[in-house]
This record gives C-alpha cells, sequence and structure tokens, in this order.
C-alpha cells in the first residue's frame, strides 16, 4: 500500500462554530416544530377517497324506499332526546347512555306521528361512531334521509357532537343506531314507538273524483333553466296542484324539448327515487325522448304537500319542480 | 465541511458543496440528528407501555402515529443516509479517485432526504412503516399517508442515485492498478448494498405509487371491494424490504471489517472470504422475502421454498463473524471505544441471527408472527448490530474529521449503558413475544409476566437513552473543545494507516 | 475425544426421541387429535437447545479472545505485523 | 494477504450449514403435521371487522367477541373480514391466521383444557387494534 504523504495544514473548528451550527439546527427544529403541533389534527383530518367510495356501497341510504316518507300535518310537538354514545372498557359492549343492565341504557323515545324528535347526540367513547333512524330491524343501512348525524365514513371522532330531526309519518317501531357497521351488534341501537293518534296519515277512500292534467317539458335555448309549460319567472311556470286525497289524477306530459325527461310526484324534491302513489311517467333509465309523450293514472294518497319533478337527475334542481299538495 | 479554523468556509459554501467529503459530512449530521429524533420517539413510547392503562399518551391514534415514525425515520432517515455519509466520504479515497462519478448527482441525493423527513415529520402518519393495505387504502386517515407516500419516494429515488454514484465510482474510476481484489473490504461492502438497493427498490417505488392510486380510488391494486389483494402489496414490500435489510447490514459490516483489524494491530483473516460473503448475500438475500408472509395464508410448499430462503443466507453472515473472530485471534487489541461497540455488535449479530433462523421455522412463525419476539429480533439486527456499528465508526471517524480526540472515558460509558440496556431490552422482548403480547399495540391487559417485562424493557430503554444523552454531549463537546489529536496516529496504535490518513483535510 | 462422543450421545437422545414421539402422535386413532401447541412447542425447545449451545460456545469464545488478546494482557506480545508499521 | 490454513473455516461453514439443514428438515416436518386438518373438524366462521371478532357456528348461532368451544373436539376456522387486514390469533393454541378481506383462511386446532383462553388481532388494523380482544371459553364435552 503506498503511503501517501500530506502534510496540508490541520484545520479544527472552534467552540463559536459549533455553538452557530448548534443554533441553526436547533431553529430548524424549532420551526418544524412549530408548523408539526399547529397543523397536528389537520393532517388526518380527510379520509381516503378510496375508504369513501367503497364504504358507500354498504350503508349508502339513497334508496329511501319506504314509501310512507311523505309529508305530514306536524303536530307542533317536539322532543328533544340527547344520547351519547359510550363503550365498555373492553370495547366489547356499545350502548347509548348506560351500559345494558344500567338503568336508562338505549331509552325508548315513545312518539306521534307528526312529532318533531330532535336528538343531540356527544360521541362519549374512545372509537368512532355516527347516528342515523332506520326501520330495518338489524344492519346499517335505510337511513331516514335528514336523521343521520355524521356517517360510517366520516364518523364523529371522541369528544364530537351532532344534531338531527326525525319526524316520524307512519305508526311503527323505529331503530335509533349507531351506523358504524358492527356496532348495532354490540348494543347501539334503541327503539322509537310512534303511535298512530293525530293526522289520519291513512289514504282517504277513492271519491269517484278525477282530475286530468297535462304538462309540457321546456327547456331554455342554453339548457341552463327548464320548466313545466313555461321556464320558471314566466307566469304560468311549474303550476300549483291541489286535489283531495283519494281523487283519481290521470297526468299526461309532452317533451317539447330537445332532452329526455320523465315524470314522478315525490315526497322529497332533492331525492328523485322518492316517488309516491306510483305516479312514474317513463324514468330516468328509459326517458321521453324528444316529442314524445306519455300518461299515467293514479290515486292521490295520504295528504301532505308532495312535489312533482322531472325524474331525470338534476332537472328538478333546474327548474323542473312543483308543489302537488293533497288534502 | 471539513471544520477549520484559519480559514472558514462559509455555512452555504458547505451545503451546497459537491466535494464528496463535505456530502459525506451533511448526510452525517442529518442522519445522526434523525438519530436523536427517532430515539426520543422510542422513548415515549417506552414510557407509555412501562404500564397498562395510558401514562402519557392521550389516545392510540397518537401512539400509533408515533411508532410508525419512529421506524420509518430510525431506518430510512438514520441508518441509510448515515451509511451513505461514510460511503461518500471514504469511497473515492478507497477506489482513489478526487472525488465520486457524479458529484452533483451526490449532492443531489442527499438534498432530497431533509424534504422527504419533513414531508414524513410534519405528516406524522398513522398505519405503521409497512403502510400495509388494506387499512392504508381505504381506512388511514388525511393527508399524512399521502405525505408519508411522498416521502418515502423521494428517499427511494436518493438511494437509488446513490447506488448508482456508488457503483460507477467503485467500477469505472477505480485507479488502474488497483485490482477489484485488493479494494479494501469497506468498499466492497458498499459495491455489493448498492447493487442489492439498485434491484430492490424500484419494487417498493412502484408500490407506493400503487398505494398512491388505491387511496384516490383512482385503481383497485390492493382494495378488494374494487377486485384488488392486498397480498399482493406484501409481496411488492418485502421483495424491496428483505434485501434492504441486507443493505442496511452490509455497510455497518463494513466498518467492522475497517476497526477489527486495525485495533487488533493485524490484517484481516481472509479478504477472500468476505468479499465471497457479501456476493453470496447479494444474491440469496432475494430469495427469502415471504418469511415476512407466513401467516398470509399461503401454501405449505410456498412457505417451505422462502423458508429454504431464508436458511440459504445464514452461511454468508457467519463467515462474516468468524472472520471477525479469526482477525482477533493472536492480535495484540487496543480497547480502544470503537472496537468495543465492534465486539458488542458481533456479539449481537450472533443473537439476532439465532432469533431469525427460529423464525424462519415454519410453524414456529405462527408463535412469533407479529409478537413481540419479532420486534426483539429486527431491533437485535438494527440497534444491535447497526447502531453499534456505526456508532462505533462514528467515534474512530471523528478524530479525522474534527482533528480532535473525544472523550474517552464518556465512549466507554456510552458503550457500557448501550450493551446493558440493549441487552435488557431486546432480550426480554423475545420472551415477551413468547407469552404472546402482540406488536404496535397502545395498551395491554394487565398480564402479570406481561406487566413485569414491560418494566424491565422499559428501564433499559431509559439505559440506552441517558447513555444516547452522553454521546450527544460527547460529540458537540468534544467537537468544539476536544484535546487536538495527532492525526499520524489518533489511536496510539503504533504503524501508519493508509487510506484515513490521507483523508485528513483534502482540498478540492 | 470421549467428552465429546458423550455430549453428541446426549445431543442426540435430546433429538431423536421427540421426533420419534412425533411420528406415533400424527398416526392416533381420530377421536384423540394431535396436540399442535405441543408439537410447535417441541419443535421450539429443541431449536433452543440448538441456539443455545451454539450460544454459549460463540460468547464464550469472543469473550475468551477479548481477555486473551487484549493489550494489557501479561501474555500479550506484538504481532509480526507491527515490526513492519503497517497492516 | 494472510496465508493461514484455511480448514477450521471450512469446518464451521460446514457445522453451521449442518445445523441449518437439521432446522429447515425439523421444521418440514411439523409443519407438515400440524397443517394436516382431521375430516371430522366442526366448521367455525370467524369474521373479523374494526376491533370485533364475530363467530358463527355451523348449527348457525352467531357469537360477538366470546367463542364456545368443546374439550377433546377438533374445530376448523374459516377466517375472513370485513374491512381491513386482521389476524386471527389464539396463542395458547398457536392459532394465528391473517384475516384478509376478499379470502378465506381455514386453519384448525382441538382444545385440550378447559378454561379461558385470550383471543387477539396480531395485525395492525386501526384505532383500537389494541383492544381487538376476544374470549375462548373451552367447556368440558356435552357441559
Amino acid at each position: 500500500m503506498a503511503q501517501v504523504e500530506l502534510n496540508d495544514p490541520i484545520y479544527r473548528t472552534t467552540p463559536e462554530r459549533t455553538t452557530k451550527m448548534m443554533v441553526i439546527m436547533l431553529g430548524i427544529c424549532i420551526a418544524g416544530g412549530g408548523i408539526f403541533f399547529g397543523m397536528w389534527d389537520y393532517w388526518i383530518s380527510m379520509p381516503p377517497p378510496a375508504g369513501l367510495l367503497t364504504g358507500d356501497v354498504g350503508g349508502d341510504d339513497h334508496g329511501g324506499s319506504d314509501k310512507g316518507s311523505g309529508a305530514v300535518t306536524l303536530t307542533g310537538v317536539e322532543i328533544n332526546s340527547a344520547l351519547s354514545f359510550i363503550e365498555s372498557s373492553d370495547f366489547r359492549v356499545l350502548a347509548f347512555n348506560a351500559l345494558p343492565g344500567e338503568e336508562g341504557a338505549n331509552p325508548t323515545i315513545n312518539a306521534n306521528v307528526g312529532d318533531k324528535i330532535i336528538f343531540d347526540v356527544v360521541n362519549d367513547g374512545k372509537s368512532f361512531h355516527a347516528f342515523g333512524v332506520t326501520k330495518d330491524t338489524e344492519g346499517f343501512s335505510n337511513l331516514i334521509p335528514g336523521s343521520e348525524v355524521a356517517s360510517m365514513n366520516e364518523p364523529l371522532k371522541p369528544g364530537e357532537s351532532g344534531v338531527s330531526e326525525f319526524i316520524p309519518t307512519e305508526p311503527g317501531t323505529y331503530y335509533y343506531i349507531c351506523t358504524v357497521p358492527g356496532h348495532r351488534m354490540q348494543g347501539m341501537v334503541g327503539e322509537i314507538v310512534v303511535t298512530g293518534a293525530g293526522a289520519p296519515a291513512a289514504a282517504a277512500p277513492p271519491t269517484g273524483v278525477s282530475h286530468d292534467f297535462t304538462f309540457d317539458f321546456v327547456e331554455s335555448d342554453d339548457f341552463r333553466t327548464l320548466g313545466f309549460d313555461k321556464l320558471p319567472g314566466e307566469d304560468g311556470a311549474n303550476p300549483e296542484i291541489r286535489v283531495n286525497s283519494g281523487d283519481e289524477i290521470t297526468v299526461t306530459t309532452v317533451n317539447a324539448g330537445k332532452s329526455f325527461h320523465a315524470f314522478g310526484v315525490v315526497s322529497n324534491p332533492d331525492d328523485f327515487t322518492s316517488v309516491v302513489f306510483d305516479s312514474e311517467i317513463a324514468a330516468a333509465t328509459n326517458p321521453l325522448k324528444p316529442g314524445e309523450s306519455g300518461s299515467v293514472t293514479f290515486l292521490a294518497g295520504a295528504p301532505g304537500t308532495y312535489y312533482y319533478i322531472c325524474t331525470v337527475p338534476g332537472h328538478a334542481l333546474q327548474g323542473m319542480q312543483g308543489t302537488f299538495i293533497v288534502e | 465541511m471539513v471544520l477549520e479554523l484559519q480559514k472558514p468556509r462559509p455555512i452555504w459554501q458547505i451545503m451546497f458543496s459537491t466535494h464528496h467529503t463535505d456530502v459525506g459530512l451533511l448526510y452525517l449530521i442529518t442522519s445522526l440528528a434523525f438519530m436523536f429524533m427517532g430515539g426520543a420517539l422510542a422513548l415515549l413510547l417506552r414510557v407509555e407501555l412501562f404500564s397498562p392503562g395510558v401514562q402519557i399518551i392521550a389516545d392510540s391514534m397518537t401512539y400509533n402515529r408515533i411508532f410508525t415514525v419512529h421506524g420509518t425515520t430510525l431506518i430510512f432517515l438514520f441508518i441509510l443516509p448515515s451509511a451513505s455519509a461514510f460511503g461518500n466520504y471514504l469511497v473515492p479515497i478507497m477506489v482513489r479517485f478526487k472525488d465520486m462519478a457524479y458529484p452533483k448527482l451526490n449532492a443531489v441525493a442527499f438534498w432530497m432526504i431533509p424534504p422527504a423527513g419533513a414531508l414524513i415529520w410534519l405528516g406524522f402518519a398513522d398505519f405503521t412503516w409497512y403502510a400495509y393495505p388494506t387499512y392504508s387504502v381505504v381506512s388511514a386517515p388525511g393527508p399524512a399517508a399521502d405525505m408519508w407516500i411522498f416521502g418515502l419516494k423521494i428517499l427511494g429515488v436518493s438511494s437509488i442515485l446513490g447506488s448508482i454514484n456508488f457503483v460507477v465510482t467503485i467500477m469505472k474510476c477505480k485507479h488502474p492498478d488497483l485490482p477489484l481484489s485488493k479494494m479494501p473490504l469497506l468498499a466492497w461492502a458498499y459495491l455489493t448494498s448498492s447493487l442489492i438497493t439498485l434491484v430492490a427498490v424500484p419494487t417498493f417505488a412502484a408500490a407506493l405509487l400503487m398505494l398512491l392510486t388505491d387511496r384516490l380510488g383512482a385503481s383497485g391494486f390492493f382494495n378488494p371491494a374494487m377486485g384488488g389483494d392486498p397480498i399482493a402489496y406484501q409481496h411488492l414490500f418485502w421483495f424491496t424490504f428483505h434485501p434492504e435489510v441486507y443493505i442496511l447490514v452490509i455497510p455497518a459490516i463494513g466498518f467492522m471489517y475497517e476497526i477489527f483489524p486495525r485495533f487488533s494491530r493485524k490484517p484481516i483473516f481472509s479478504h477472500g472470504s468476505g468479499v465471497a460473503a457479501f456476493t453470496l448475500l447479494t444474491i440469496v438475500g432475494f430469495a427469502s422475502w415471504a418469511h415476512h408472509m407466513y401467516a398470509t395464508g399461503m401454501s405449505f410448499t410456498e412457505k417451505t421454498v422462502f423458508m429454504v430462503g431464508t436458511l440459504a443466507a445464514v452461511p454468508a453472515s457467519a463467515m462474516h463473524t468468524f472472520n471477525f473472530l479469526a482477525t482477533m485471534w493472536g492480535g495484540r487489541i487496543k480497547f480502544a471505544t470503537p472496537i468495543m461497540w465492534a465486539v458488542g455488535g458481533i456479539a449481537l449479530f450472533f443473537s439476532a441471527g439465532a432469533g431469525g433462523v427460529v423464525n424462519s421455522a415454519m410453524p414456529l412463525d405462527f408463535i412469533t408472527h407479529d409478537s413481540y419476539w419479532v420486534v426483539g429480533h429486527f431491533h437485535l439486527f438494527v440497534m444491535g448490530t447497526i447502531l453499534f456499528g456505526t456508532v462505533g465508526f462514528v467515534y474512530y471517524f471523528f478524530p479525522y474529521v474534527t482533528g480532535r480526540m473525544y472523550n474517552e472515558a464518556m465512549g466507554k460509558i456510552h458503550f457500557i449503558l448501550s450493551f446493558v440496556g440493549t441487552v435488557l431490552v431486546f432480550f426480554t422482548q423475545h420472551i415477551l413475544g413468547l407469552f404472546g403480547m402482540p406488536r404496535r399495540i397502545y395498551d395491554y391487559p394487565a398480564i402479570p409476566e406481561w406487566v413485569q417485562m414491560n418494566i424491565i424493557i422499559s428501564i433499559g430503554a431509559f439505559i440506552i437513552g441517558i447513555g444516547m444523552a452522553i454521546f450527544l454531549g460527547n460529540l458537540v463537546w468534544s467537537a468544539a473543545k476536544g484535546k487536538p489529536a495527532d492525526m499520524d496516529d489518533p489511536f496510539g496504535l503504533g504503524g501508519k494507516y493508509y487510506f484515513p490518513y490521507q483523508a485528513k483535510n483534502p482540498s478540492h | 475425544m470421549k467428552v465429546i462422543i458423550g455430549l453428541g450421545a446426549i445431543l442426540g437422545l435430546l433429538f431423536v426421541l421427540p421426533a420419534a414421539e412425533q411420528v406415533f402422535a400424527a398416526g392416533s386413532e381420530v377421536g384423540e387429535y394431535l396436540d399442535r401447541k405441543a408439537a410447535i412447542w417441541g419443535l421450539f425447545y429443541r431449536l433452543m437447545i440448538v441456539a443455545f449451545t451454539v450460544g454459549t460456545v460463540v460468547s464464550g469464545l469472543i469473550v475468551w479472545l477479548v481477555l486473551r488478546f487484549r493489550e494489557s494482557n501479561p501474555k500479550a506480545k506484538p504481532t509480526s505485523y507491527e515490526a513492519a508499521g503497517s497492516w | 494477504m494472510s496465508g493461514h490454513s484455511t480448514w477450521p473455516e471450512w469446518v464451521y461453514v460446514g457445522v453451521v450449514i449442518a445445523l441449518l439443514c437439521y432446522v429447515g428438515a425439523e421444521a418440514w416436518n411439523i409443519e407438515r403435521i400440524v397443517e394436516h386438518v382431521p375430516e371430522d373438524a366442526e366448521i367455525i366462521k370467524v369474521t373479523g371487522q374494526q376491533w370485533i371478532w364475530t363467530f358463527e357456528h355451523e348449527d348457525g348461532t352467531k357469537e360477538i367477541g366470546e367463542l364456545h368451544v368443546e374439550r377433546g373436539k377438533a374445530y376448523k376456522f374459516e377466517i375472513t373480514s370485513k374491512d381491513v387486514i386482521h389476524s386471527f390469533n389464539i396463542h395458547d393454541y398457536v392459532v394465528l391466521l391473517d384475516a384478509v378481506p376478499g379470502r378465506v383462511n381455514t386453519v384448525w386446532f382441538s382444545p385440550t383444557e378447559a378454561g379461558e383462553f385470550d383471543i387477539q388481532c396480531r395485525e395492525y388494523c386501526g384505532l383500537i387494534h389494541y383492544n381487538m380482544r376476544g374470549t375462548l371459553i373451552v367447556e368440558e364435552k356435552g357441559a
């Protein structure tokens, strides 16, 4: 091994230089620490999109298929119910307010049709929870729209709380549950017993009176605003219909526009699948083509305020929405 | 960045230099900083696990985030950069070339480490350093996970660039009359670990990209709801990461190949056996990745194949151990701090290997998989062999860089505390694993044996913590005020030592 | 040599007996099933015997080496390479 | 560089390889014996979902968190998961297998002593992984 003689001067550092370097490194750590603690929760605030997509398939509540959720005359009675998610120490048993066996666990709520039950829920456990009301005797789907707080994909973190309301339209037992999969099985379910007292929810017998209505699906030139007979803003657009419960209604619709349309009377205008009284003409999946027309005859059911819309998604929001009142 | 007195260069000139000594020392400072940060997280975990119930960490999400960043930091931000640190500083000298083959690429590879470290530390992801789907795809929250993925992507590219640089420097820029067989074994260590990196790490880069697109819902590689298979990720991950653990251990063995002959005052027992062992490990290292996945329901034949692949890698390590012991035989050993760390490292290297053989025996994996036995086993490697070898080499390298001598007594106390602590912590973890305590748990039921062992482990961890504090004090104080070292023979061993001698303050 | 043969015999017995017992256990009648736990832990203890014997040999060798060839050992004598001044 | 005779190294490597072959052969044999599932094993479907274990016996009875089995009978677990990867583990009976969503893994065991044993999750699965624990209750035959 050839030895290479090197006789450069030997440089050694000084305390001042080392302190300067330590100060720089400390400064970086403090700045990093500031950002780190400042944004501590932000970094874990968003669930991954993949989780939301696949999660939807399970507990999705689009199919609000329970027919009876039509509008109902409010009795004005408000029932406030405070529920807190709690867990046993070994996480095996979950419940509302108190563990099963103790007094006050999963309190049963009694209400009449038309009462407004306001749920004030808070997550007092360590795990994640979410809230919802359903008619199903088991499972965590088919939640009644508007009754949910958070969802299984974006649940309430420990300590978080939320408010939701539920107006029963039909007598029977409903269940308030934690919509995180598995939690209902572990005990997070309580009953809401709804008695039929109050407004006659049942549809009146056929009165023999019949009405005929015809609507034209019309569109603005830029297809931005749509309407029945006339564009919203002009008078005569989306005429209001007032009929008695039990009347026989025949609706004929003509597609006077250039795109596709379909017709249906719904209880919730934002939810194009909540069609009532079998009042559909064509459907979003095979709508009326331009120039085509269709008609349907049906009995007006339980009294309440309903809406007639074009059931092609998005058209109701663009203006194809009128009120349909049954006395 | 050689720390000088008369003509101190401004900081920016050091930070943006492309000279292999400057980049080497930037790597060293960054990796030692991350070592202390990762170690601090380890102490936090041990305080929490001292006994059942909540000690200082409020909830399990914080605990999960801490152990994830503990693992990621110490592997990717301490061990790999510290290997590159000494490699950048010494490989050009060992092959007698003026600098690395691609100096700018060298600086780029370094300057990827701090931003990646920032990404990992600011995000503080919570899905373990494995980032196994489907948890990492469907349920791991927030930008933290995506920041971790980007951070790891950048680190993967940085280590690939570093390896390219090493391989080209060693193979192409070697001095013409220095045959490969005469090259020091530390240079051989860098050649072999760089070759493994070039073959192994790209697979992980692909797995990371697939993980990211899965998280965005754009693809379904590992998401069963979209037809993917999470086990596919595990294959990609471990195809990179079992060879990666060899990448981590080979430079540490290379450091020992420098320290043992130097302090035993006699040449290495057999240069050929060292080269053969390194090359054997490079090839056989790729045949054993799925022994990490015995529990995912593999078939009997598949498990047998990977068991045989794992056992085939053991003779290579056995040859290294034999080489070191045979070198000490007949020497006149001066027990300064570096050789103490090296001997401690080899003793723990043997017990780590023995634990590994037990792990790879198929039926025993059902006792030990993902239990504290495994935690003890791999910590004996990363702490017992790699950290001991690296810290021993930092002590050995200290006089050549700073021109001053570290405090010998403090160095020895640091070794004794660390060795006792390591044995206390990681041997007890083996027994704790046999009693069935699962890995990565924030809290555990008050089973008497578990509680006693966790107390012993936490006390051992605090002992290591004290040792490391002494190390930090020793480094900083001695760099500034240490006794000037005799640059010809800082350890008083007699005789010239051929290559670090040249490393003393080379001008550009 | 006698010692080595004796040690080898004892170790052999320690391994052959449990392995043989395994073979009989597997073939037992349907009602009584193989005790998985005993089989796996049996293998574990056999491997521990191997690991600890080799472990004591290696660590004993390290301790002896360190004590015998340390600089301050009275019997320590300079290596032949020190005279040449480079190794 | 050092012209030592190298026979000690070869002997040492030979001994190491011999030991490794012993370990490999022995492990191969025990694994073969252990993986043989008895035919009349009763099937129990195990489902892991985020942070609880649920069981379903052959006769349809469902159990959450607790599993009642009889001493001396053989049981075959069919393990799957609903959301992320868990790992079904009864440490006292060396039962350990991953519950992977979209896949069913099987393992068998037959309890030898009556009593209560811990079931735990051995693969990181999120917030309450540390407490995803169940109990295996082994009763006497016919009890």
